[in-house]
């Protein structure tokens, strides 16, 4: 096993072959320069590292439930604050949370409001699959617009999830959250820099990465850094961080690829491509033009 | 005994802040409810003006509550909170998450009726419904009570590593002030000692990985542990409250006993009605009636033996237990009917009384012993 | 058991997850020009680069096929195991 | 205590916000301070500024157990006048027992209005309050009246709380203000 | 009997959800969970292809599921949900809330343990832990108990105006195909009828306010109407299961027996552990012992007094009567031996089992009664 | 009583004398045009209308907790609309949510950010008066930065609460609602329009509206009209909406009075005069300029 | 008792807040313009024009000098009830 | 049932996301649709691609009622050869009965590497659904094997059952195909 990408998160996990977060995990936590704590939201990263009596995990770590990982950095993060006052905890720790776009978006929401409003110092990480993957690939407020899950499946009446996607930076960002970030799987030295710079920001920090399930967008397990590059190559998940208010767009194709190119490669988008369905492809596209134009408009450029 | 003790009148609520202030925790994560609100004001302001050396954490709800206390106490604080009613039912989940990786966090709570209908009052729908848990569950009478059993109770919690709530009647306790004594800081200082856990998160060298997921090969044997853990907790109870005894020259159990010896019936309560009925056995005396008391303190884990042991020369020749639950469960018994039953193995009169802060009177309580009310409610 | 179920990283107890595997992943080492590319994406983080070289630890390696797909110079090949 | 009496039963009559409650308390930590034993508490009920409240206060020789609302009063107070018309304030009071009440009606036209035979002690607590201390206090400047009345503490005691809870909070020259008109309270017939 | 039946094999949670399309409901909003998520998922498909008029939200948490249920009910929709586990304690609060709205919800949960540790497989601690929230509790052993109960609860919820908990065991039922028969879409249509609730919020005409604030003066007298609607609910129930066999020839009861007229001990449970134990009691008496089986099907209320009838002739002569929790409490009686208890007045045998999913053999059921597991547990 | 007024919420309710609220729900519910349904989440304004047996709403209400008022309505509106197609009932239906301040920023935030997310039809309405004021006037994420409570009181080391307000119109925002508008109970022509406006928006809507609490803020009870005029003239609660993204301020001062004529009215802010206290006071002011230059931006004006 | 506790608005159930009045609202009618500011504004909405001149609700009326506190003619005077 | 057995108990190894569950729900529908009573449960896990899972089958002419987990295998079938190495796929398999696996190696061989001297009966799964449906679908595939094996349901139950299930879903011209693939395994010594 290589030595140094296992000083965090060690291989003896279950996530299924050719899944995408493990190498987002210990990216980050790579970055913290020294001790880090980890608190994880239940979800597929959780369930796959601590399967009793095997952790994964070298560093601190503690998953409390679903819905409450900001609220149990929290605690964490106030703790060694009075702890080192007393003298009792001589270390200079940082603070990460790991959750799913399920455990971030929807149910741990408001854990998270709470924290970044108290304004703690850790960083969020949210691991975006687009799903509860966990619990076999139910609709988040993270699906993408058009994707069929378990329960936005298509049918008669039904092209798949019908909503759009929450926008979870924007919501972030409004807590005046001082550095934030969308960043992808896919690049990895952009995902370093972003994490590097959230440890170095005093108060709470988050990023957004991109994190492909082979399982249940349904793609061939070796596929998910290529599928991860095409989500940004179509704008599909621009690279872009948020700083003091201000917005950067970190790397952007010169000449976007349409948006089917990212979508044909998964099982989840499958049946847009019928003739019935071309109306929603389209209106993604429209969607995804829309967005990646507002934030550049943002980037004052 | 400690010297300097002092003779104050305070609230249950007051009583609680105050052994709190003394106990000094690291950290304390709190939201507010009806009527627990004076206990994390009173602790505020202690923070406020520096009284204290603790972390308090305001967070955005009760289910937050909970978990930062999960979080700071797994990390290695002596941590403590307080809640009631709504706010412990939105906890729920996080009761038996704290329990289950056995975290001796202490909480206060100003019990209060459950809504639907919403009621800010009395009772004990709210810690009855989280009984089950896996937290221990020690009942006060008085302000007094509040301030000792808080005192001891983190102590206990450390000892056995399990969580404690400290139970306070809303209102008719947190929100009476009466007499009562508290001990020099220092004396509690010293009594509560510091707290260093084994293993803890912030033990940057020793990284372990708490709240794991335990399938079928384990699951059952970590519930087995915890109930053994349970199985500890009177006798450690016991001996805190011999220590306790020392300082402040009160003594506690995990029941207390009124005029149990020589009496015809009994009744057995838990809370701030005892009180009341004491006045009320008094009363049944003069008139020839032999009345006793139980109180039950320790209601988790339930003293089966130090009650059978309590009240078997009554209950045997007794014409009626009484039991009196201030909660109403539906379509079963009553909670507290049900475990004295358990324990005397007789049946038992269940009574119940003052649901959502309905007052009861000591005329009331004179008649249910006299039999003149056979309804099952003093209302 | 451990109280509260506190557990300690420990690698003997790793579930030896190369048992998943249905493809394994070879390194064709005259191919393989030791970019390293594979190295970080590698799912189990199995890939180390040994004298140049990629090299896999097959005690965990899932048979995920990532390398050999994000390989520049087509250096590692799938095979049934 | 007055008439040899074993506990003395107080109630006092307030609208949300005008501060019964702080007087209740200074009249306990009083008595506690005398070697009495006390209780005091409010009648629970979401309070809210300018609705009518009750608060008990129970002061005796004797440990106090019952936690039952006071019903047979030995003492009524009401720190507003204007709370006769929709509250009996009366209730549990027999003629033997009395009413003191911050008004400048004198006590018999208060007696007639409530339809009372028993003692009425009025006392214009916003007037001192308002010629003393430059503001309305009526909650604890009728505290005078009370220990003059019911005799169960002193007003030493009294004063002496007042200034323990107060000073740090207002000042000293106010909390010196605030007594003065408790005295006066007290001294006036 | 109606014709047109159809046998199938379905796991419980597909038989659940079978039920579920023909019960056609107005609204139903859901949060998944293991072992909850093929029900909700098998009906999200029904919505999807049209062939169910519901409105399914699909919300953030399950205390918004249970919240918006509320709403829906109030509303006068009729309203269904499933839930388990980690999500049953978080939506804690608002079942409390929906009974005492007295709302006619019903709620499908797959019976899962609770964390910590994290586990996602069967037991009964999810449901136990909200056993006094008022509402029904009703088992199944198997699917097609899950469907047909599922049938019947939809009415008797709203007959007696109670929400209701129609549980299987997660996994072992859930996730278990086995053979079982349907109704025709129409007899189910009949039998459920049109929900026509007489106050309801959408009625703009006649506005109404749910959900005040009830203090002392009234609190108490809401709680016990809330018990009395108790009182009513096994003669409804059985009621409805009559009708139900005139439609299905499948006749249910709130207990259901197994060789008990001649047993010599008898053993007591509920859910899916039934079909294992009756195997072990056929083998068992094969080697000369008289084994009989209480299966509890409606667990609240509890029907002691036909559980009194079924066992006495047993329990007053009998060696044991073994009750056998899948939960585990702490620092008490198990739940279900105390029922037991209070229902026969005799101490009876408590064994736990199952806890976390393990696998319960029936070589360990036929050692338990052989006297061979002394242990009070089957691990 | 005033019939016009009193058609959805009456007298009999027990409110403060003085309070705010009752204005702004009979004003909002005015404008409903037609049925309306209201859901409350706990807090004052539900625990003084709804006092057994007497209810001053005439209005279908409806109270389930204190962090779900989202949720519920997320149901009856659902129930609306399905009732609706199968011809059980006929009323074209508004649905309102009142939520305080407590109720929407912190406890209830994550139930309507899901309620938004999902789309439904409904305007939700928070009455902000800066705290937990049912409770007794403990701090929420709404309270405002220098304020004393219950939970953050002045003391030695304490000069009240010392985290800056969240910012719910930008949180709410982030949703893609279409329209929102912050509004002051003290300018009730313009809540009106506000109100009708989103009641005529389909989807979700949002209005912020100031909300004085003479009990908790310490002011005499005839004073919140004049308070809350004071906080528009100070530019300390800006009067704006947010229509399709556009953000649009509606009347402003033109000559702003310094903020401090707006705190000095109140108990809470007394210990903020202090010599010791200057710098926090200058940091408000300067605060509240900032903000006010960032919302005066967005309206590209 | 109601079932689920569901009530009817029944305004004879009402409270009347009146007893809650310290101080009394006295309309100056030769003051009075009839300009409405108050009525809005009134928490108890207990104010209606009446022949253009502002009359007070006193069932309802809790004194709190709001309506005092807005008219711009100074038409109404709060007195000691 | 063959040797006139009354309950036939099965065993499937794969790997998640072999599908090895619907092969097991295939057969018992088709078992269900003979007349037989059935049942199929998961070795309940936290699932995830590429580990390894078992999926149990019971078959049986009376009623079945237990839960047990199934320990004692009438037949067990592997569906990806890759498992032998890591899982004790025999256990509790005795030389009367039979493993079925999807694998090119000779019986011999994989008796050799496993230690089994039971019957085996390889299946080349994989080869057959490449050749005939163009992708790798052993879970469907080796039905036909098991149903020649196991002489518990006839081939026509199983192949009317898939195509209940399947023609829907993935076409009919596939599902042909795949029927095919299903006759060819059934064909195959
Ligand atoms: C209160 C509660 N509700 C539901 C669940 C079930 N559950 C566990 S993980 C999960 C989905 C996780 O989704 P996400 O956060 O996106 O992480 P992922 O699994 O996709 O990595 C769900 C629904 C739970 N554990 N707790
Ligand atoms: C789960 C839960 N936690 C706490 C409470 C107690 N509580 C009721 S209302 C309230 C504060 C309400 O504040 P806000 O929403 O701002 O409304 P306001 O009272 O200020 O009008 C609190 C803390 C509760 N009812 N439920
Ligand atoms: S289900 Fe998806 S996210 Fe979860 S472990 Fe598998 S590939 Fe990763
Ligand atoms: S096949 Fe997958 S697990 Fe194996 S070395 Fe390559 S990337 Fe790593
Ligand atoms: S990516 Fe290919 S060439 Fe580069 S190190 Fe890996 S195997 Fe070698
Ligand atoms: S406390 Fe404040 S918000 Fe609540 S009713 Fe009184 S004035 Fe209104
Ligand atoms: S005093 Fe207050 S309640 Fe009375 S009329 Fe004027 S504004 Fe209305
Ligand atoms: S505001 Fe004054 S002038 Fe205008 S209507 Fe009211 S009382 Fe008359
Ligand atoms: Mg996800
Ligand atoms: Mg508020």
């Amino acid at each position: 096993m290589n030595k140094d990408l296992t000083k965090h998160h060690a291989p003896g996990h279950s996530a299924c072959a050719g899944c995408a977060f493990p190498t987002i995990a210990r990216t980050v936590l790579n970055e913290a320069g020294g001790p880090v704590v980890v608190a994880n939201a239940t979800g597929c990263l959780e369930v796959t590292s601590t399967l009793y009596p095997y952790t994964a995990w070298k560093v601190p770590y503690i998953h409390s439930a679903f819905e409450n990982a900001s609220a149990t950095i929290s605690g964490v993060e106030r703790a060694h604050k009075i702890l080192s006052q007393k003298g009792k905890v001589k270390k200079e720790t940082k603070f990460v949370v790991f959750g799913g776009d399920g455990g971030t978006y929807d149910i741990g929401l408001q854990s998270l409001s709470g924290a970044l409003e108290r304004g703690h110092d850790f960083l969020y990480v949210c691991y975006d699959n687009g799903g509860y993957m966990n619990t076999g690939n139910q609709r988040s407020s993270a699906t993408p617009y058009g994707a069929a899950t378990e329960t936005t499946p298509t049918g008669k009446q039904s092209f798949g999830k019908m909503e759009v996607r929450k926008n979870l930076m924007e919501i972030v960002k409004a807590h005046g959250v001082k550095y934030l970030a969308q960043a992808n799987v896919a690049n990895l030295p952009d995902l370093k820099k972003k994490a590097k710079k959230a440890f170095e920001t005093k108060g709470p920090t988050f990023l957004l990465v991109f994190s492909p399930c082979t399982n249940n967008w349904k793609f061939p397990t070796s596929e998910y850094v290529k599928i991860a590059k095409l989500a940004t190559e179509t704008n599909f998940w621009p690279l872009y961080e948020i700083e003091n208010g201000k917005y950067k767009i970190n790397t952007a194709p010169t000449d976007p690829k349409p948006v089917s190119e990212f979508l044909k490669t998964q099982g989840r988008f499958k049946h847009l491509f019928s003739e019935k369905n071309k109306p929603v492809l389209e209106e993604i596209q429209k969607m995804i033009n829309t967005e990646f134009a507002r934030i550049a408009e943002l980037t004052g450029n | 005994m400690t010297k300097n003790t002092k003779k104050l009148a305070l609230t249950g609520a007051y009583a609680g802040a105050e052994a709190l202030k003394q106990i000094n925790p690291d950290v304390m994560a709190v939201y507010p409810i009806t009527p627990q609100t004076p206990i994390i004001e009173s602790y505020a302001k202690f923070c406020a003006d520096g009284e204290v050396e603790t972390e308090m954490i305001e967070v955005e709800s009760e289910h937050s509550a909970m978990s930062a206390c999960v979080g700071s106490s797994a990390a290695g604080a002596r941590t403590v909170t307080a809640s009631s009613s709504q706010g412990l039912a939105l906890m729920n989940e996080v009761l038996y998450i704290a329990s289950g990786l056995r975290l001796p966090i202490l909480m206060l709570v100003s019990a209060r009726a459950l809504a639907a209908p919403l009621n800010i009052h009395g009772d004990h729908s709210d810690v009855m419904g989280c009984r089950d848990s896996g937290w221990i569950q020690i009942f006060c009478a008085n302000s007094q009570e509040v301030y000792d059993k808080t005192i001891c109770a983190m102590l206990l919690a450390e000892k056995v590593k399990l969580p404690v709530m400290v139970i306070m009647d809303g209102f008719n306790t947190s929100h009476c002030v009466e007499n009562m004594e508290i001990l020099d800081a220092d004396a509690v200082k010293n009594f509560v000692g510091e707290y260093n856990p084994e293993q803890y998160l912030l033990d940057i060298d020793n990284p372990i990985t708490v709240g794991p997921v335990a399938l079928q090969n384990s699951y059952f044997e970590f519930r087995r542990d915890l109930e053994d853990a349970f199985e500890n907790v009177q006798g450690e109870l016991e001996k805190i409250y011999d220590d306790y005894e020392k300082i402040s020259g009160r003594k506690y159990g995990v029941v207390e006993e009124y005029k149990l010896e020589n009496a015809d019936k009994v009744l057995v309560v838990m809370g701030s009605v005892a009180g009341t009925i004491k006045d009320a056995i008094d009363e049944l005396e003069k008139s020839g009636e032999k009345v006793g008391l139980l109180e039950v303190s320790m209601f988790r884990p339930f003293p089966y033996e130090t009650i059978k042991n309590a009240i078997h020369h009554v209950s045997d020749k007794a014409k009626e237990v009484i039991v009196l639950d201030r909660n109403l469960t539906f379509g079963t018994k009553q909670v507290l009917a049900s475990e004295i039953t358990h324990a005397i193995k007789k049946e038992v009169r269940s009574v119940v009384y003052g649901l959502g802060g309905r007052d009861t009177f000591k005329k009331q309580i004179i008649e249910l012993v006299e039999g003149k009310n056979e309804t099952g409610f003093i209302m | 058991m451990e109280l509260g179920a506190i557990i300690k990283h420990d690698q003997a107890k790793a579930p030896k997850t190369g048992s998943w595997r249905y493809m394994k992943p070879e390194v064709d080492k005259s191919k393989c020009i030791g970019c390293s590319t594979c190295v970080p994406y590698c799912p189990e983080a199995t890939i180390e680069i040994v004298d140049k070289k990629a090299e896999i630890d097959f005690e965990y390696c899932k048979g995920c096929g990532v390398c050999a797909q994000v390989c520049p110079a087509k250096a590692i090949l799938m095979k049934k195991s | 205590m007055k008439n040899g009496k074993d506990i003395f039963e107080i109630i006092f009559h307030a609208r949300g916000g005008q501060g019964a409650k702080s007087a209740a308390e200074i009249l306990a930590q009083a008595a506690l301070h005398e070697g009495k034993f006390v209780q005091a508490f409010p009648s629970f009920g979401p309070e809210r500024s300018g609705a009518p409240t009750k608060t008990y206060v129970r002061i005796s020789n004797h440990e106090i157990r019952t936690r039952e609302p006071i019903v047979d009063p030995d003492i009524v107070i009401v720190l507003d006048e204007t709370l006769l018309e929709a509250t009996k304030v009366t209730e549990g009071l027999d003629k033997n027992e009395a009413l003191i009440i911050n008004s400048q009606k004198p006590a018999h036209e208060i007696g007639e209005m409530i339809k009372f035979n028993g003692k009425i002690y009025p006392v214009d607590a916003n007037g001192i309050s308002m010629e003393i201390v430059g503001q309305p206090r009526p909650n604890t400047v009728i505290l005078g009246k009370i220990v003059k009345i019911a005799e169960i503490v002193k007003l030493e005691s009294v004063v002496s709380e007042f200034r323990k809870i107060f000073e740090g909070k207002i000042g000293k020259e106010n909390c010196d203000k605030n007594i003065l008109a408790i005295e006066r309270a007290y001294d006036t017939i």
